[in-house]
């Protein structure tokens, strides 16, 4: 009896292992040789070609022929967010960092990074990354504006990031423009909703606090209101053009100028700071 | 035996409050999607509201429910106490404890990622670390289940295991495989990047892990509703099962080929080969046919029960059987959402074919039917099966049972049969709203406001259902009856040592993962891939 | 005794035959779509680095669009954003071989275009390709199906087929939507 | 020969087994069989009539 048992026990041990086996080997056969090589063929790919596409060692469909791709670089910016950069805006010298904004940026943005201009951006808890990306757009022409050209222009990299990170200490960040209640429905819509018919994702998808947008994403909330319509328009009209991939400009293009005066009304009325609580 | 009560009613409380809430939620979302102005539907609520609904249906009415079953079947089917119940105690603990963080970071809006994640979108660790402790409550589970099985073995040296202790502890081993995937993306990618020690991560290694376990996570939570197929509706429609050898089979081969297909659902993927989502795709096949062998099972045992009952003829058995109770109900109603889930299911895994309705409404309408559907309604059928044994209470007239089992029903078919006709038209998953002034979008919407009557029905049904739990409490304490589980025509004297332990499934297992995971897996490490920069949505901060 | 153990499994065993036969039957119409008519899933294992992904030649902001290449291939390269295409609008003649290739800068998305059998995924670190014949000219709407943060729902694009006849590439090969 | 239904769950006797698995599992047959038929012809609805007019890709 027992032995009998032991036996049945060894058939499903073979009989079982030799079904999965021969099951895998069929499967492997034809997805990694049958499928490539007759695909492959009518493509006019080799079989060994094809095969390794199969595989995934190779780029490309067995069954088609990978298109040719030259062309020629054209940046509309040359940041590029590397963990070393990241790091660097992550950890600065903010001593450094105060230093620069002092003697540099204060005269225009504010001692506090809180600009007395209309024409001028706040800076005060702007996000670091933000004001770095622009600072780079300067100082390789990326972003179009004398002034910030020329003064940036003796800024290295880990400067303009210990800057950055300066500025965006300066509060604890801005307020979530979600938190803020608008009257004006246009304003609630664009910012809170977003328009699907014309493609507008609302404006807290990204520029509110922590959103998962891109990284180089802007706070917007008690930003100048002159300096934020202005920079909608450029956009709109393609004279700034340091968005990659038309993130802005595609936006601001589909804005009427009435929706771009209350968008910038309804952010510069956000207050700058957070309420000390 | 007072504690198994208590256990198993802590861990089904927990679960159908989740189920409850997530139906809210879901309801919401569908009127959020339709024509239909509704309120607060800006996209980060609707976004918080999806994620909920996954994490509450998919995690929590799930890991609780599926935790308090074992635990009520592994001491009514050994008839053992259960060992270890302070452990199983320390599990629920940990996974209370774990849905509670993950909900209050859901509820913050600082884990609106969705429950199946889509890292470099991060949301807060709190989140993540909530799920761990979930599956980590989930594992001193199946430990427990393999233990009780182990030392029932060792006190009836070559007796048969009794069949929803084996399939019990098929669950428990099959999680333990699945998990693996989730844990090492969650651990080793995902917390690194929340806590903000890494800025960046691989999308592709963790897409992939993430497939390692979507698929026969899927198994897990379908595993309950074949169990009470098997061992409890041939008992409720007064018959017998067919056959005990067949069940572990099913169960064995569930196991087996539930594992190494998660990547169907990659198939749109650019980071895997042809090659291999071909050899998944062939194995994803063999997937249909432990279900296809169960559907035959059960429709003889109820055939059985149907000629006992004296139906005759080809179909005569059908009308012949007990519908009035809600277990034979539920198992009728679940086969038929079986076959339009498991009909688009066939469609999903088809290679190619998939691209015709990846990321559509057709694959929320399937897993609807199957999770939502065919699984839900059998936990339905098997609460009102041992609620009166777990409460001591005596049966409440199942008329209520009854409607509340049909509106689900309705209320499933009427939601998600517009959603396959709306997945082929290009309906896409996850939006928050939609322009009806699309021309291509408006003629959706008659389908989309249908659906959203379907949600409704199925809140009622939900309401219901927590209604008729508590109308228990009104009922006179009864006598306690040893529950019962399904005889077999032939009830096994002997099984071979294959079907009657996993040691050799296990083996294989390992093959199949290696043959269908190893260089999928590999890849990522020997030919190395960019990485992206995690994008925080922590809305809270 | 009616019927054995041994009964019982015979007709289990038949009726797997028939479980066989039928999803040997679907197999073998998956195993045609791939042998006969080249059918795939999108699965074209091509690295490249999205942090630096407008630094690249290819998919440089200028390139983007419809391209006759060199040989008469058209290419059409779509970069899917947070929360938009760029183009967001590609033209592309009906009834002849496109290829599309997508990528992303930033996280995870998707597309579909409607009433066509063109879907893939689009993941940070990879180029997707789609192989395609366009047969039914007009504006088809290719929305971002994978959740991509807040502004997912926002997110669509349009594909205009048109006419081989009314498909007028310029000196450099390259064919845009006009401004409606 | 209708019997009420709780007596056959308890009264359960072999023989009535017996006599019933004569004509099971014809009519198990029968019902999945159909199932599976239109399953079948379900599934190629899709793949004929609406996934290979709309164009391959790969």
């Amino acid at each position: 009896m027992a032995s009998q048992l032991h036996a049945a026990d060894r058939r499903w041990q073979v009989w079982s292992t030799a079904i999965v086996v021969f099951f895998v080997v069929i499967a492997a056969l034809l997805a990694f040789i049958v499928l490539p090589i007759v695909q492959g063929q009518s493509a006019g790919l080799s079989a060994f070609a094809a095969i390794c596409r199969s595989l995934g060692l190779q780029a490309g469909s067995p069954a088609a022929r990978q298109p040719s791709s030259e062309s020629k670089a054209q940046p509309v910016s040359m940041v590029a967010w590397t963990p070393q950069v990241i790091d660097r805006l992550h950890h600065p010298n903010l001593k450094n960092g105060a230093e620069i904004a002092a003697n540099i940026c204060a005269s225009c943005h504010g001692e506090n990074g809180v600009s007395p201009n209309p024409q001028f951006p706040h800076m005060a808890g702007q996000s670091a990354f933000a004001i770095y990306k622009q600072l780079h757009d300067f100082k390789n022409g990326a972003r179009v504006n004398e002034l910030m050209a020329s003064i940036v222009q003796d800024l290295d990299d880990e400067r303009m990031a210990d800057v950055a990170a300066h500025f965006s200490a300066l509060s604890k960040g801005a307020l979530d423009p979600r938190t803020i209640s608008s009257g004006d429905p246009d304003v609630v819509r664009l910012v809170e909703y977003g328009v699907s018919a014309r493609g507008l994702p609302g404006c807290a998808s990204c520029h509110g606090a922590h959103a998962g947008g891109p990284i180089e994403t802007p706070t917007l909330a008690g930003q100048r209101q002159e300096y934020l319509t202005a920079q909608l328009t450029a956009f709109a009209k393609g004279d700034r053009h340091n968005d990659i991939y038309n993130r802005m400009r595609g936006i601001a293009a589909k804005l009427r100028t009435d929706e771009i005066e209350k968008l910038a009304e309804y952010y510069a009325a956000v207050r700058l700071f957070r309420p000390q609580d | 035996m007072k504690s198994l009560e208590r256990l198993t009613l802590a861990h089904l409380w927990v679960a159908f409050a989740a189920f409850t809430v997530a139906c809210f939620f879901g309801v919401w979302q569908m009127w959020a999607r339709s024509p239909l102005p509704a309120p607060f539907a800006t996209p980060d609520h609707y976004f918080l509201s999806v994620t909920a609904h996954g994490v509450s249906m998919a995690f929590v009415l799930t890991t609780f429910f599926i935790m308090g079953f074992g635990y009520f079947t592994a001491e009514t089917a050994l008839e053992r106490p259960l060992p270890g119940k302070a452990w199983a105690w320390l599990g629920f603990i940990l996974a209370l404890a774990g849905t509670l963080m993950a909900t209050a970071a859901i509820l913050s809006g600082r884990a609106s990622v969705l429950y199946t994640f889509y890292p470099p979108l991060t949301g807060s660790p709190i989140f993540y670390l909530g799920l761990v402790l979930v599956v980590a409550g989930s594992w001193v589970w199946c430990v427990l289940m393999i233990v009780a099985m182990t030392q029932w073995k060792r006190a009836n040296p070559g007796a048969p295991v009794p069949l929803a202790m084996y399939a019990t502890v098929a669950n428990a081993v099959m999680w333990l495989w699945t998990t693996a995937g989730v844990t090492a993306e969650i651990l080793f990618i995902i917390l690194p990047a929340s806590m903000g020690w890494v800025d960046t991560v691989d999308v592709g290694l963790t897409r992939t892990l993430f497939s390692w376990t979507l698929h026969p996570i899927v198994y897990f939570w379908l595993f309950p509703a074949y169990i009470a197929f098997y061992t409890m509706a041939p008992q409720a429609a007064g018959g017998r099962l067919y056959s005990d050898t067949l069940g572990r089979l099913s169960f064995v081969l569930l196991l087996l080929y539930s594992l190494p297909v998660g990547m169907h659902h990659l198939f749109m993927d650019p980071e895997q080969s042809t090659g291999f989502k071909f050899v998944q795709m062939m194995l994803t096949i063999l997937v249909s046919v432990p279900t296809l062998l169960t559907v035959f099972t059960i429709a003889a045992s109820m055939e059985i029960a149907g000629r006992l009952r004296g139906g005759r003829g080809l179909f005569g058995w059908i009308p012949a059987l007990p519908w009035e109770r809600p277990m034979m109900l539920a198992t009728g109603l679940s086969f038929v959402m079986l076959f339009f889930g498991g009909g688009g299911g066939l469609v999903n895994m088809g290679y190619g074919l998939n691209a015709l309705i990846h990321n559509t409404s057709w694959v929320t309408a399937h897993f609807h039917l199957i999770f939502g559907g065919a699984v839900v309604i059998m936990y339905f059928a098997i609460a009102y099966e041992i609620w009166p044994r777990l409460t001591g209470r005596e049966v409440v007239s199942t008329g209520a049972q009854r409607i509340q089992l049909w509106l689900w029903f309705v209320g499933m078919m009427v939601m998600s049969l517009p959603w396959h006709w709306l997945g082929l038209q290009g309906q896409w998953r996850r939006v928050a709203q939609f322009d009806y002034s699309n021309p291509i979008i408006a003629a959706w919407g008659p389908w989309v406001i249908v659906s959203l009557v379907g949600g409704v029905l199925l809140l009622a049904s939900a309401l219901l259902f927590i209604w008729n739990l508590a109308s228990f409490r009104r009922r006179p304490f009864g006598a306690m009856a040893p529950f019962r589980f399904a005889v077999a025509v032939h009830p096994p004297t002997r099984v071979p040592a294959a079907l009657n332990g996993f040691g050799l499934w296990n083996v294989l297992v390992l093959f199949l993962m290696v043959a269908a995971y190893g260089w999928p897996i590999a890849q990522f490490f020997v030919l190395g891939a960019p990485q992206a920069v995690v994008h925080r949505v922590d809305r809270g901060g | 005794m009616a019927a054995s153990e041994e009964d019982i499994l015979r007709s289990e065993l038949r009726w797997s035959m028939v479980v066989g036969a039928a999803v040997t039957l679907i197999f073998a119409a998956i195993l045609y779509a791939g042998l006969v008519l080249h059918v795939n899933p999108p699965s074209n294992i091509e690295t490249i680095d999205p942090k630096t992904l407008h630094l690249s030649a290819e998919f440089t902001e200028s390139n983007l669009g419809t391209k006759v290449e060199a040989g008469g291939q058209v290419t059409t390269r779509i970069v899917a954003t947070q929360f938009a295409f760029d183009p967001q609008c590609v033209v592309v003649p009906s009834n002849e071989p496109v290829t599309l290739r997508l990528t992303s800068p930033d996280v995870i998305h998707g597309i579909l275009v409607t009433g066509t059998n063109v879907n893939t995924m689009v993941i940070p670190g990879y180029v997707s390709q789609v192989h395609t014949v366009f047969t039914k000219t007009g504006d088809l709407l290719m929305p971002c199906h994978e959740f991509c943060g807040f502004g997912h729902s926002q997110m669509w694009a349009t594909v205009r087929v048109v006419p081989r006849e009314s498909f007028r590439p310029d000196a450099d090969g390259r064919a845009a939507c006009e401004k409606s | 020969m209708a019997a009420p239904a709780r007596s056959t769950d308890e009264n359960l006797t072999e023989t009535d087994v017996d006599t019933v698995m004569e004509q099971v599992p014809k009519g198990a047959l029968a019902l999945a069989g159909t199932a599976v038929l239109l399953l079948l012809i379900g599934w190629f609805f899709v793949y004929f009539v609406i996934f290979i007019p709309r164009g391959s890709v790969g």
